[in-house]
């Protein structure tokens, strides 16, 4: 399953793909969605969508424009609530949660528009993807002292981590709202980073890129994978982009799941290319 | 065994290690900002981390005279490796880190690599490219192991394991290191650098541990260096003056070094370090000025003014105030402390040059206006002359006493030569030992008296300062039989901010003709301000604008030329911009960017041919490697363009008048 | 029955008056997306300019006069403060209306002076009784009242109309959906704004007249802007019906409140009571009464 | 240009993230405390003290608190009024009914009383923003306006509606002239900036920030906009609320209701604008601003030597006003911190614009 993604991966040929996965190993499905339908008034957004995402692996969502893609992963983070369908995370039922429920449960996400945090630094930006793990009490902070120092230290230690993982040194104290776009781009993955999640979720991260900014972005998501172990699940629109890195792809059209399995698989389905192409429905 | 008997009088690199880890156990040795700040490492701290290195190395079988390959950026991991290899009576190999694989083979084969250590992937995958064709290479150390987690090759190995296995080591043979420290003689290998080579293949320079401790501390003395001055390393580990200057340095006065973050920040962590002690070659001081000029061209009037104003203040009174001259009006000093506070001490601070106390350039020669625009705000700039097998200190200018064009008079303990044919010979305790493998290129260069040929032409002036001119054996002869010294003209040329490299032609040949290449930042800039739209470098190059600017550089050159009888002949007639950057993955320039004049005429030779014909424009198909390895074809239609040259007499006239 | 129906009357007509107010603040913020603070110092500059012309002139002309000024006072707003901060986000230019709120309360003051002065619109003052036979003792109603509703209805209706019928109107409401669209499309927005700024001064000139005439010209009338804000919130900013349901219910309830509720917990709770009951409402339906309901897109 | 930053290299994370972590402001805020807690105190007299110093710094506190709601949370406030005048009965109450409690004791008390009254009115926050927030804080400076003009209990059944508070005395010691006021102020003033500085840099100030900035993303990644937006109000209204307790005791001595009408609010929410939002040295400018600003409109027709009557002064000093806020609006709509930022930055890049 792998040897595209090892060629990305290394640049050379020198490893030999039987012996080197190039990942952790993919486990057990984390996240299972049941006959999901979700509907905004009259219009059926998703309609009776299941498909699952085990742990380790980097499972790409794609589709047409207005396939209901973006609607998925606000399902799977709890901004959306789905009138019908069960979602199952590590094992568990989901009941009703909000947003910042389910970050606390481990999953973080990039936005189709950056959603950074305009008026602070990168930094900062990164510091607050840390929020949830921070426990002092407000009196302590009040006063910057003993235990709310140390734990802003100990964090902001986490964070050049992730800084120096995404190569961002150089732009660490700017203020988000002054970087180009695919900078932009960067910081926000570093965000999601910085809150250790084990599940992230990132809408189109490298829609509007130019090549080199893709390949970074490219190698960035590979390395967070291999490195650290998380499950992602991606949109992206670029074909190329998908079938390299990801390890199995659902095709949404219509809010209707057209197709599922290994990029092979996808690539080579009719209702896949008929999607694609432009057939009529 | 009693520390004071390993230390002895410290004449090798290991044994200062340990005296400095008595002497100064807590202060700082080296820094390195990682994560956001400055992680200090003590000299305790970096003599355990170096015992623990040289045990792991010595138990995965690194013995006295191996040699150890270090690639990368300066890191103070590597720093510690070439230490704990010297520790084990082994010899660091540092190579240039931004070679590609197949430049490195030659070095690797030729140091009989057995064991390397470097610094990410990246350079993890160059060795590895080229493993079968150096096979000896048994161990292979990488520091970050960013996106190595899943090579499984058994030559490689994780500096953390390398330092765990070091420490199980060190409690089973507590005393070897210490033993092998002892073991160690002055006279021993201390480094091996690989020379460039301006032709053929690099050679490796071998010098020993008493070669670099006594230069260095010649140089202590000279400038007062002492354990509180501050420097940055950023430039190649592989340069002989990062390795006399930082590391040398460092071990003999135990002053700190500091690594930058990563090649993106070195600015910013210039700025803030704020060395006090810095060494670059001309084109870093250069590139510094033209972003200076660039940056305050966007200054709103007023404070252009203002700028304008205190540097003609400084060019008129502030190299004299900075040799402590006399003769100075009051009311000149009060300027001179006003633009102080108003430029000059502001612009250091931006630049990360306010604590500078010592600066020095050297490696090629520096302009005249660049060199003076540095001294004239109050910063001690000097230049030094001196190579790879002279542990570059062979002349150098004397704080106080600085003159222009000149390299200084020889250091204390270096006795300097003249050869018939104008070559400088050189004889000084910090010769190097010997090319690494090569008796008979070693015996060529050092004649039976043991004075080094360094195969450059100069002379000394009235006052003992050394004047360098060129390359010996690229000093010819025009067909009439006059001098023809290219460097000379071309770095007359390089002085002007628009032009990034010249070659200069001439050689048996009826008159000189010159390939510029236009510096791409400084001349769109210029274009920008004028409106004059451009697509890109190769646009640009052909502009009949920019033809008329450069056709002016060269005039003003011309007539510097004439001034001089010697070399009034070598005036440029005619010029053609090269349509591309002259580039060392091209081969055409070195590693140290220095122009490979042959090579050069030998790939453009469809150029020379039209620059001695009278033809006004030529066509040219060049072969390019693109940053991706990729190689392709560029074609282009080069202009010729000429220049006015002048006689003797006209140029004192044209002199005067301005 | 009586008492209450005739709570409830007043409390109609003090809601009419309020809706006018409000009226003015709805046309600005559906034409720029400005929450005009300054409506209540355009009614008292109105209120003055015409209560003074009218001592030295005809009230026709003194009418005509102070809307020429008030047409006037749109096209330097538009000129000096809007044109400057546009594309600027709301709450700057909610302040902005701030400082011609202070700019207009000094003006007025220093053009007109500061004494109270009547308008006699020559509206009948006395109070009477009508539907005698109805309820034991009739219902005490003010006629004054009912002109002024009519004349405010009136003015809903002409605005109604224009904003549906005419091409002015209609490009009102493309600038008010999307300023940088009807930018595009060639609608002038400077122009739009002038306009809607000088209806909105004209809506305040008659609340101001009527406002006046009831309760003489004073300082004070700047207070009903405070008024009306809970009205538009209960209404909806962008809302013309919603302005005018909203100013009813506010007036209705709080009169109610006055009458029923005042006396238990020690009166005075017309200055608050407007405000916690739109606060209610708001807590149940954020987006008002008749306003368009927000998505927050992700 | 003053800036030599060479050498001021951080081996910790502690001193990069210090207060001042560039040495020529900590001299700059070393010398400013040198001034105003010596300098000024050798030399300023009293009319200084009471019409300029004392209510610089109180507003300056109520600023700093009302900006922490609206400049980094963005939670928008016209009920700044309204809280101080909780704190400043809240205080009253307790000192005369409680004649033993300590003053300290008394001021913290009052800010917490103010905080569950601020928490109260912050909760329709929860539903709505921007100006439907304004204008819900706004009811709450109407209904507080009425609360304590009509409920006798508050006012200690005062019969002509204002109180009069007791003279303040800390640590043994009766803070009565001027000077002794100032300087109490003054203090409180700095523990405040500084616990507000400590706030701003710490997690909760970024949830803050981010809850500005863009709740919806803030909420994904996992902070409570319950949270944030609640802790803003009650902070918010600490500060407020002892500011207002200080405005009572301190500035004024004996007051009603009418003090901290919605003019007040207003003024206040001025302050923080033309301050700067989001910036604790914002809230001071901002203050200073508005408190010199009337008393030199006052004084510029003296200058001039032209008496003028005081209505149409008072009409003047309003169009002034209402012009400088407009000018202040268009020229720098983040107001004087962001001039004085920009300053600070162009001195540090010296020579160069950028």
């Amino acid at each position: 399953m792998s040897a595209a993604v090892l060629a990305n991966n290394s640049g050379d040929a020198v490893l030999e793909t039987d012996l080197n996965p190039t990942r952790r190993k993919i486990g057990e499905v984390i996240l299972a969605l049941e006959n999901i339908s979700l509907a905004f008034g009259g219009v059926q957004a998703l309609s009776d969508i299941s498909f699952d995402v085990r742990e380790h692996e980097i499972r790409a969502i794609i589709g047409p424009n207005g396939a209901g893609k973006s609607s998925m992963l606000n399902v799977i983070n709890g901004v959306y609530h789905p009138q019908q369908g069960t979602i199952f995370f590590k094992g568990e039922k989901r009941q009703q949660m909000n947003p910042h429920k389910v970050a606390s449960q481990g999953v973080a996400r990039t936005f189709q528009n950056i959603a950074l945090f305009k008026g602070m630094t990168v930094l900062d930006n990164l510091m607050t993807g840390r929020n949830l793990m921070m426990k002092t009490g407000i009196l302590q902070q009040a006063l910057y002292w003993g235990a709310a120092q140390r734990e802003e230290l100990a964090h902001r230690a986490k964070v050049e981590e992730i800084i120096e993982f995404l190569e961002i040194q150089a732009i660490r104290k700017t203020p988000v709202g002054r970087l180009p776009y695919g900078m932009q781009k960067r910081v926000e993955l570093g965000r999601a980073l910085a809150a250790e999640p084990t599940m992230l979720l990132l809408d189109e991260p490298m829609a509007g890129m130019n090549v080199e900014e893709k390949q970074d972005m490219c190698r960035f998501v590979l390395d967070v994978n291999a490195e650290f172990g998380m499950t992602i699940v991606l949109i992206e629109h670029d074909m190329g982009v998908v079938m390299d890195i990801s390890d199995r792809v659902v095709v949404l059209d219509y809010g209707k799941k057209i197709g599922d399995g290994e990029p092979d698989e996808v690539r080579n389905n009719q209702a896949v290319i008929d999607a694609y192409l432009g057939v009529q429905h | 065994m009693t520390v004071s008997a390993t230390i002895g009088d410290a004449i090798t690199f290991p044994r200062l290690l340990e005296k400095h880890a008595v002497e100064r156990g807590n202060r700082p040795a080296i820094r390195e900002k990682d994560l956001g700040i400055w992680q200090t490492y003590t000299w305790s701290q970096v003599r355990e981390e170096v015992e623990a290195l040289a045990g792991g190395m010595a138990a995965l079988g690194f013995k006295r005279g191996d040699n150890l390959a270090v690639i990368g950026d300066n890191r103070p991991r590597l720093y510690w490796a070439m230490m704990a290899a010297q520790c084990l009576g082994g010899v660091p190999v540092p190579l240039y880190q931004d070679a590609v694989a197949q430049e490195m083979v030659y070095v690797l084969q030729d140091a009989d690599i057995k064991f390397a250590i470097v610094e990410d992937q990246e350079q993890v995958d160059k060795l590895l490219e080229v493993l079968l064709q150096c096979a000896g290479i048994k161990h292979l150390v990488y520091d970050d192991s960013r996106g190595l987690r899943n090579y499984l090759q058994p030559q490689l190995f994780s500096y953390e394991r390398l330092i765990a296995l070091g420490r199980e080591f060190n409690i089973k043979h507590p005393a070897y290191f210490r033993e092998q420290i002892a073991e160690g003689k002055p006279d021993d290998v201390a480094v091996m650098l690989y020379t460039s080579g301006t032709t053929g293949k690099p050679k490796g320079v071998s010098h020993t541990h008493t070669a670099l401790i006594h230069t260095a501390r010649v140089l202590v003395k000279f400038d007062g260096i002492s354990e509180h001055d501050e420097l940055l390393c950023y430039l190649p580990m592989a340069w002989v003056g990062d390795f006399l200057y930082s590391y040398g340095q460092s071990y003999v006065t135990g002053l700190c070094l500091n690594c930058p973050e990563s090649s993106d920040t070195v600015m910013q962590c210039l700025c803030e370090i704020g060395p006090t002690y810095y060494f670059a070659p001309p084109r870093v001081y250069e590139n510094i000025l033209t972003q200076v000029m660039i940056r305050i061209e966007d200054a709103n009037p007023l404070k252009r003014r203002m700028f304008r104003y205190f540097m003609d203040v400084a060019r008129r009174v502030g190299i004299k105030i900075l040799d402590g001259k006399s003769g100075i009006s009051l009311i000149d000093r009060m300027l001179y402390a006003a633009g102080e506070l108003m430029v000059y001490g502001p612009l250091k601070n931006v630049l990360g040059l306010s604590r500078i106390r010592v600066a020095y350039t050297g490696g090629e020669a520096i302009g005249p206006d660049l060199f003076n625009f540095y001294r004239s705000m109050g910063i001690n700039l000097k230049q030094l002359y001196g190579m790879t097998e002279t542990c570059v200190t062979v002349c150098m200018q004397k704080s106080g006493d600085v003159k222009l064009g000149t390299v200084g008079p020889p250091m204390p303990g270096v006795e300097v030569r003249l050869a018939e044919s104008g070559e400088v010979l050189v004889r000084s305790q910090g010769m190097m030992k010997e090319y690494h493998g090569q008796p008979e290129a070693t015996k060529s260069v050092i004649n039976a008296e043991g004075f080094f040929l360094t195969g450059d032409a100069g002379f000394f002036d009235a006052d003992g300062h050394l004047i360098i001119i060129d390359r010996a054996k690229d000093v010819g002869r025009l067909a009439d039989g006059s001098l023809f010294a290219p460097k000379y003209i071309e770095n007359k040329l390089k002085f002007f901010p628009y032009i990034k490299e010249a070659v200069a032609f001439g050689d048996k040949r009826d008159q000189v003709t010159a390939m510029i290449n236009i510096d791409g930042a400084a001349l769109g800039d210029w274009a920008e301000r004028r409106n004059l739209g451009y697509s890109g470098y190769a646009d640009l190059a052909a502009k009949l604008e920019v033809y008329a600017l450069i056709s002016e550089c060269i005039e003003k050159v011309n007539l510097d030329l004439a001034a001089d009888p010697k070399l009034a002949t070598s005036q440029i007639a005619r010029f053609v911009i090269l349509h591309k950057e002259l580039d060392a993955d091209d081969g055409e320039l070195t590693r140290t960017r220095k122009v490979r004049r042959n090579i050069i005429a030998e790939k453009y030779a469809v150029i020379v041919d039209a620059l001695y014909s009278d033809v006004d424009h030529c066509e040219i198909e060049a072969a390019m490697k693109f940053e991706d390895g990729r190689s392709g074809v560029v074609r282009a239609d080069l202009r010729i363009g000429s220049a006015k040259t002048v006689v003797g007499s006209e140029a004192a006239a044209g002199r005067k008048a301005a | 029955m009586g008492p209450f129906i005739e709570v409830v009357l007043g409390g109609l007509m003090a809601g009419v008056l309020y809706s006018l107010v409000a009226l003015g603040f709805v046309l600005i913020y559906k034409a720029s997306g400005v929450f005009n603070f300054a409506q209540g110092a355009m009614v008292l500059l109105a209120a003055l300019a015409f209560a003074r012309f009218s001592e030295v002139m005809p009230m026709p002309v003194a009418f005509m006069l102070s809307a020429l000024m008030m047409v006037g006072v749109a096209f330097l707003i538009e000129r000096l403060v809007l044109r400057h901060l546009v594309n600027q986000e709301g709450i700057i230019l909610f302040l902005a209306t701030f400082g011609i709120t202070y700019f207009l309360e000094g003006l007025g003051p220093q053009l007109f002076g500061d004494n109270i002065y009547r308008i006699d619109l020559g509206m009948p003052k006395e109070p009477k009784i009508i539907l005698e036979n109805m309820f034991d003792g009739g219902l005490l109603i003010n006629l004054e009242d009912f002109i002024a509703a009519g004349i405010a209805a009136a003015l809903v209706t002409f605005l109604a109309i224009f904003f549906q019928k005419t091409a002015t109107g209609r490009a009102l409401r493309a600038v008010a959906d999307d300023h940088q669209a009807a930018q595009s499309v060639g609608i002038p927005l400077n122009r739009i704004w002038v306009i809607v700024w000088s209806v909105s001064g004209f809506v305040a000139l008659v609340a101001g007249m009527i406002w006046g005439s009831k309760l003489g010209v004073q300082f004070s009338l700047v207070l009903i802007a405070l008024k009306a804000i809970p009205v538009v919130i209960l209404g909806g900013f962008t809302s013309v019906p919603g302005a005018i349901v909203g100013g009813l219910i506010i007036g209705v309830g709080e009169k109610i409140a006055e009458v029923y509720l005042g006396p238990i917990i020690g009166g005075g709770i017309e200055n608050w009571f407007a405000y916690v009951l739109a606060l209610a409402f708001l807590l149940i339906r954020p987006e008002g009464l008749f306003g368009e309901r927000h998505i927050d897109r992700v | 240009m003053f800036y030599r930053e060479n050498g001021q290299f951080k081996t910790s994370y502690e001193a990069d993230q210090a207060l001042f972590p560039i040495k020529q402001d900590r001299i700059f805020i070393v010398l400013l405390l040198l001034v105003a807690f010596v300098g000024i105190p050798l030399f300023a007299d009293e009319y200084i003290f009471r019409a300029i110093l004392i209510p610089f710094l109180i507003l300056s506190l109520a600023a700093l608190g009302l900006n922490l709601l609206v400049g980094y949370c963005g939670q928008i406030s016209l009920g700044t009024g309204g809280f101080m005048m909780v704190g400043a009965y809240a205080a009253y109450n307790l000192a005369v009914r409680l004649p033993d409690l300590n003053m300290l004791v008394v001021f913290v008390l009052a800010g917490l009383i103010t905080t569950v009254v601020g928490m109260i009115f912050g909760i329709p926050s929860l539903r709505i923003k921007g100006l439907y927030l304004a204008v819900a804080t706004l009811a709450a400076q109407f209904f507080l306006d009425w609360l304590f003009s009509r409920v006798k209990w508050f006012t200690n059944d005062s019969s002509s509606g204002s109180v009069s508070a007791p003279v303040l005395q800390v640590f043994g010691f009766r803070w009565e002239s001027p000077l002794e006021k100032y300087l109490f102020v003054l203090s409180v003033v700095v523990l405040f900036a500084l616990i507000a500085r400590n706030l701003v840099r710490s997690h909760i100030g970024r949830s803050w920030m981010a809850t500005r900035d863009m709740d919806v993303a803030a909420e994904i990644i996992g902070i409570r906009p319950v949270y944030a937006k609640l802790s803003a109000f009650a902070v918010s209204s600490f500060f407020v609320g002892i500011a207002g307790a200080l405005w009572g005791f301190v500035h004024l001595g004996s007051w009603e209701p009418l003090a901290f009408d919605v003019n007040r609010s207003f003024s206040l929410l001025f302050m923080v604008i033309i301050g700067g939002l989001g910036s604790i040295l914002g809230s001071f400018l901002g203050a200073a601003f508005i408190v010199i600003l009337p008393l030199l409109l006052n004084q510029i027709p003296l200058w001039l030597g032209l008496p003028m009557s005081t209505a149409t002064a008072a009409h003047f000093e309003a169009m002034i006003f209402g012009s400088l806020i407009i000018f202040f609006l268009i020229v720098e709509p983040h107001g004087l911190a962001r001039l004085w930022a920009v300053a600070k930055e162009k001195l540090r890049l010296w020579p160069f614009p950028h």
